[in-house]
C-alpha cells in the first residue's frame, strides 16, 4: 500500500498541523500536545471533549466544532492519546462548568481517559465520560460494556455537543449523551483491509471473493466471513442484527448514518440506503434525518457500516439543534 | 548493593532505557506476531522519556520520587493501553510515599507489589490473560519470598520468574489489547511480558554491579 | 475489486433513488430521468444546473443545495448524460430568469449539453454554460479549451451558486462562473486506480512503487509517471506546476482545495496541507479558505489534487456567502 | 428496393437494431481494448430505444420523419459521446425535411451526406482521428459516388467502404473519448467505426431482402 506520508513516525504531528492550518478559521492547536482546540466556544457551558486513536480521520479530530466536541485529544494511529494530552486538551476548553469525555469504548482509551480523570481531579476539575459501545457485532447483549465504539460515536457527539450548547449541568448532559448511546447501535461488513502508514502489513487478510460481518475499525475479528453478496442482502443482515439487539417498533422515529470505512464509495452506499429505507418502511419505521459519508474510517478499509439511533422526545429536540464543523453541519429545525 | 538509594534509582531506570531501547527491534518483532507490532516503539519512547526525565533530577534525595518521576513520563507520553500499564509499574507503588533517601529489599518488594495491584485494578487482567500481569505477578511473588535475602538474591529470582511468566504466556490466548489478530495467539508469547522481563533483568544487571 | 452493489447496470438508478431517498429533507429526483432536484429552491433566480458522468460522488449530486446547484444531471458511469437528462432536470428547476450549466470540460459532456441548449431554445428557456478546465496538466496552456474539469468544478459552481443567490442576470452569473474558472488551476497525482462498477478491468494499471502526475479523473494519462515520492515532494511538485501556469503574487489571496480520489485518507492529505501551507506562506500568498475532503472521486482511486482559486474582490465576496448542502457547507462571512 | 418508403424505412431501422444488439459482444470486446467498453451496452440500448420508438410508429408516411424519431430515441437516452455522435447519425440528415412517402438512393446518400456534416460539426473529428467518421466519411463517399446504381448497389459500395474504413483506424491514434488507454492504440480498430460498418451491412441486407 503506497501512502502519501514523509517519515512514518511524524504522520500524527505532520497530519495535525496540517490540518489544524488547513481550518485555522475554526481550529487551533494545542500547544504542548496533540489536542485540536475549537478557536469561538462557548465559555459558559459544559466542555465536551472527544478523542481517540488517530487513522480514523474525520473522527474524531473533524467533529469539534459548534454545538459538538469543544476539542478532540488525538492519540497515535490506532492508539489512545496518553493521559497527559488528554488532560492538558481538557484543560485547555474547560470552563469551569466541568468536562464531559465521549470516546468509543477500548482498554486503552478507558485507561488513559480514567487516569486522564483523575488528573483533573486532582487540580479541582469535575470531569464524567460516556463510553460508546454501539458495536453490536462486538460482545453478545448481556456484555454490553464489552461492545467497541465505531461509527455511532458521531451521533453521541452530536447529541452530547448539543447538550453542551443547551446549557445543561455535566450531570444531566451526561445522563443524556448516555440516553443516546443505549438507543444506538450499529454494525459493519468489510471487504478489504486499510494499513497503517510505516507498517508493511495491512489491518487483516481476506481473500478476493470474500466479506467479514461485525470487523471492528482496528481490524478486530468480525463474526462471519463469507463469500461477497449483494449490496441488498448484506443491508438486510445488518439491519436484521440491530434490530435482534434493539427493539424497533412501527412508529419510532430514527436516525440513520450509512458509514463508509475508506475506500467505499458513496455511490454504493446509496444503493444500500435503498435497501435499508424499504426495510425501514416495511417496518413502518420513519427516518428523521439520515446521512451516507466517511466519518470513521480505518484508513482506506473498504466497507461500510450502519448506525441507527432511535430518537425520543429528548433526544429529537437535541439532534434538531443546529451544529456546524467543516465535516458536519446540521441547519437545525 | 545492600540497599537502594535515589541516586542508584536514577541511574538504574536509565540503566533499564537503555536496554529497552536496546530491546526495541525485538519487542516490535513480539508484538507484530500477534499484535499491532508498536510495542517496541511505545516502549522505547517511553523509557527515553523517563530517562530524560530522571537524567535531570541532579542529585535526588527520594527513591519513591524517582520512580515515580520515571512513571509519570512514561504515563503521560506512550498512549495506548501500555502507557498506562507500564507507566503505573514505575509509579503507582510509589505514589503517596513518604520521601527516603534509600529502601531496602521488602520496600522494593512493596513498591512493585503496589504496582501490580494498581495494575490489574486497573487493567482488570489476571494472570492467564496473556499480558504483562503474567510476568509481573509472579516476579511480585518471588520478591516477596525472598525479600529477606537482600536486593541482588531478590532481583534474580525476580528475574527467573518473570522469565518463565513470559513463557507460561504461550499457552495463554490474548484477552486484551486493541488489535486483536484473527487467528490463535496460542504459541506466541505476550509483547507487554516480554518487556517486564527486560525490566527485572536490567535491574538485576545494574544491582549486581552497583 | 469487490463492490457493493447488486446489478452492475442498476448501479446508477438504484443509489440516486437511495442518495434523494437519504437526503429526502433537502433533494427529490426527477420523475423521469436521471436528475437531482433542490426541494425547497428560490424561485426568483438563474437556475444553476450542474451534472457530468456519475462516479465521482459526492460531484456532482451532492453540490445541489443552498447557494449550489439548484439541479444536477447525472450520467451513466464516467458518462454524459444524455440531452434529454439535461434538459428535463433544467426545466424542472428553471424560473425563466435562465439556465445557467456548469460541467467539466469533456467531448461528452459538451456534446451532450450543448444538445440540450439547443432543445431548450426551441422551447423559448435562455440557457448557456461555463465548462471548467481547470487541470493544468491535461493541456498546454496554448490548448486551454482543451483541459478537462476535475476538484476545481466545485469552486465554480460555489461561486455560480452565489452569484444566482445574490440575484445576478444570466450574462453576469456566466461572466462570474468564468472568472472563477479562469482563476482556478488544478493538479493531481495518483498511485492507485479506481474501477467502475460491473467491468472487471481497472482504469488504469500501475506498479506497486509508482505514482503517476496528473492522471485524469477517469484514469486518463498523466504527464509523469515516477516512483512514489515523499508528500513533501509531491506536493512541491504539484505547486510548482500551478505556479508555472497561473501567476501568483505576494499579497494574492487564494481559496485551497485538496481533493481526495477515492482511497486516500484525510491524514495524509493533511500532511500535504502542511507542506502547502508553508510553500505558500513563502510566497507570501494568503489562504482565504481551504477545504481537505474527497469532493471528486474516482471511484477508490488512491490520490489527490490541489486546487487554487485566486480571489479577487468580486470573487471574495461570492464565495463568503453562505451554502449549505449535506457535503459542503460554508456559514458566511 | 427502388426507393425505400416509410413502412421499409421503419422495418430497416429495426432490422439494424437487431443486428447491433446480436453484436453488443462484439462491440464490447472492441470498446474494451482501448477504450473503456462501454460502447457495445451503449448502442445495444440506444438502438433497443429506437426501435421500441419506431415500432409505435403504426403506419409511418415520412420516411425522415421514422429517421429522425429514432435517431431522437438514441440521442436522448444513450448519453456519452456517442450518444449525439450516433443520434445525429440518424437524426441529424433527416431534420427539418419537408415529408415524403418514399425516397430513392440520391435521397438517402444526401440524408447520410448531412447527418455527417453535423457529425463533424459537433464532434469536430476529422478522417484518421480514430472515430467513427474514419468509417462514415468514406461510406458517404461511395454513397454519393453510387447513388446512380440504385439502392442495393449503393448500400454494397457503402458497407465495402465502411469496412475498409474500420481497417483503416487500426493505422490511426486515438485522439476523442474519454478513457483514453495509457498505451498505443496502434493496431486496434474503432469501437464507433466498427458500429457505422454494422449498421450499413444491416442496411444492406434489408435492402436486398425487400
Ligand atoms: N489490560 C491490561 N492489563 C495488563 N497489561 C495489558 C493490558 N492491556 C495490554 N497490556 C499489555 O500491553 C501489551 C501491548 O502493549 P502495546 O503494544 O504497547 O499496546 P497496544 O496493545 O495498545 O498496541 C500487551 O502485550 C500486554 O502485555
Ligand atoms: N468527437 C467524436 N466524433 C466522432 N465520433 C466519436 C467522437 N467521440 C467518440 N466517437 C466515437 O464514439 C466511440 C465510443 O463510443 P462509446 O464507447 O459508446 O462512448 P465513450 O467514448 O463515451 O465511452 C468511439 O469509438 C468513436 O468512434
Ligand atoms: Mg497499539
Ligand atoms: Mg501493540
Ligand atoms: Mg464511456
Ligand atoms: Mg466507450
Amino acid at each position: 500500500m503506497k501512502k502519501f506520508i514523509n517519515n512514518p513516525e511524524d504522520v500524527v504531528s505532520e497530519a495535525l498541523t496540517g490540518f489544524v492550518d488547513c481550518y485555522s478559521n475554526y481550529y487551533e492547536k494545542h500547544e504542548e500536545v496533540n489536542g485540536v482546540l475549537l478557536k469561538n466556544r462557548r465559555k459558559d457551558k459544559v466542555a465536551l471533549v472527544i478523542g481517540g486513536g488517530s487513522g480514523h480521520e474525520p473522527m474524531f479530530s473533524g467533529f469539534v466544532g459548534k454545538g459538538l466536541g469543544d476539542a478532540a485529544a488525538c492519540g497515535n494511529i490506532f492508539a489512545s492519546p496518553d493521559p497527559g494530552t488528554i488532560y492538558e486538551t481538557a484543560m485547555a476548553v474547560e470552563n469551569s462548568k466541568g468536562v464531559l469525555f465521549v470516546y468509543g469504548n477500548y482498554a486503552g482509551d478507558n485507561l488513559n481517559f480514567d487516569m486522564a480523570e483523575e488528573l483533573l481531579e486532582e487540580d479541582g476539575v469535575k470531569s464524567t465520560h460516556v463510553r460508546v459501545w454501539d458495536d453490536c457485532a462486538s460482545a453478545p447483549k448481556d456484555r454490553l460494556t464489552d461492545r467497541r465504539g465505531i461509527a455511532g460515536d458521531l451521533f453521541v457527539v452530536k447529541i452530547a455537543g448539543a447538550a453542551c450548547d443547551a446549557g445543561l449541568e455535566l450531570d444531566e448532559v451526561k445522563a443524556t449523551a448516555e440516553m443516546a448511546r443505549d438507543n444506538l447501535r450499529s454494525i459493519g461488513v468489510a471487504s478489504s483491509p486499510g494499513q497503517i502508514p510505516g507498517l508493511d502489513k495491512p489491518t487483516f487478510e481476506i481473500a478476493d471473493d470474500e466479506m467479514e460481518y461485525g470487523m471492528g475499525i482496528h481490524g478486530e475479528k468480525g463474526i462471519e466471513r463469507t463469500k461477497m453478496k449483494t449490496v441488498d442482502e448484506i443491508t438486510e443482515y445488518l439491519y436484521f442484527n440491530i434490530k435482534k439487539d434493539m427493539e424497533i417498533n412501527s412508529g419510532d422515529e430514527v436516525c440513520v448514518l450509512i458509514n463508509g470505512l475508506g475506500s467505499t464509495t458513496i455511490l454504493e452506499m446509496s444503493i444500500a440506503y435503498r435497501k435499508l429505507k424499504e426495510l425501514l418502511d416495511a417496518d413502518g419505521v420513519q427516518v428523521h434525518d439520515s446521512d451516507i459519508n466517511s466519518y470513521c474510517t480505518c484508513q482506506e478499509m473498504g466497507g461500510f457500516s450502519i448506525s441507527i439511533l432511535k430518537l425520543n422526545e429528548e433526544l429529537k429536540k437535541l439532534y434538531d439543534m443546529p451544529c456546524y464543523c467543516p465535516y458536519y453541519a446540521k441547519e437545525g429545525k | 548493593m545492600e540497599n537502594l538509594n535515589a541516586v542508584q534509582a536514577k541511574e538504574m531506570i536509565m540503566y533499564i532505557a537503555d536496554k529497552i531501547i536496546e530491546a526495541k527491534p525485538m519487542l516490535t518483532e513480539v508484538d507484530s506476531a500477534i499484535g499491532d507490532g508498536d510495542h517496541g516503539i511505545g516502549m522505547a519512547g517511553g523509557l527515553t522519556k523517563a530517562k530524560t526525565k530522571v537524567e535531570k533530577m541532579e542529585s535526588p534525595e527520594d527513591v519513591y520520587a524517582v520512580f515515580h518521576a520515571a512513571g509519570k513520563a512514561m504515563l503521560m507520553s506512550m498512549g495506548g493501553a501500555s502507557g498506562v500499564i507500564f507507566g503505573s509499574m514505575f509509579m503507582a507503588g510509589a505514589k503517596g510515599m513518604d520521601p527516603v533517601g534509600e529502601i531496602g529489599a521488602e520496600e522494593l518488594a512493596q513498591m512493585m507489589k503496589r504496582s501490580l495491584e494498581a495494575i490489574q485494578e486497573r487493567g482488570k487482567a489476571q494472570v492467564g490473560d496473556k499480558t504483562m500481569v503474567d510476568a509481573l505477578s509472579p516476579a511480585v511473588d518471588a520478591m516477596e519470598a525472598s525479600a529477606s535475602e537482600g536486593i541482588v538474591p531478590m532481583l534474580t529470582r525476580a528475574e527467573a520468574a518473570a522469565l518463565a511468566g513470559v513463557e507460561s504466556t504461550k499457552n495463554f490466548e490474548a484477552k486484551f489489547g486493541r488489535a486483536k489478530t484473527q487467528g490463535t495467539t496460542i504459541g506466541f508469547q505476550d509483547a507487554g511480558a516480554t518487556s517486564v522481563w527486560i525490566i527485572f533483568k536490567s535491574m538485576k544487571e545494574y544491582a549486581e554491579t552497583h
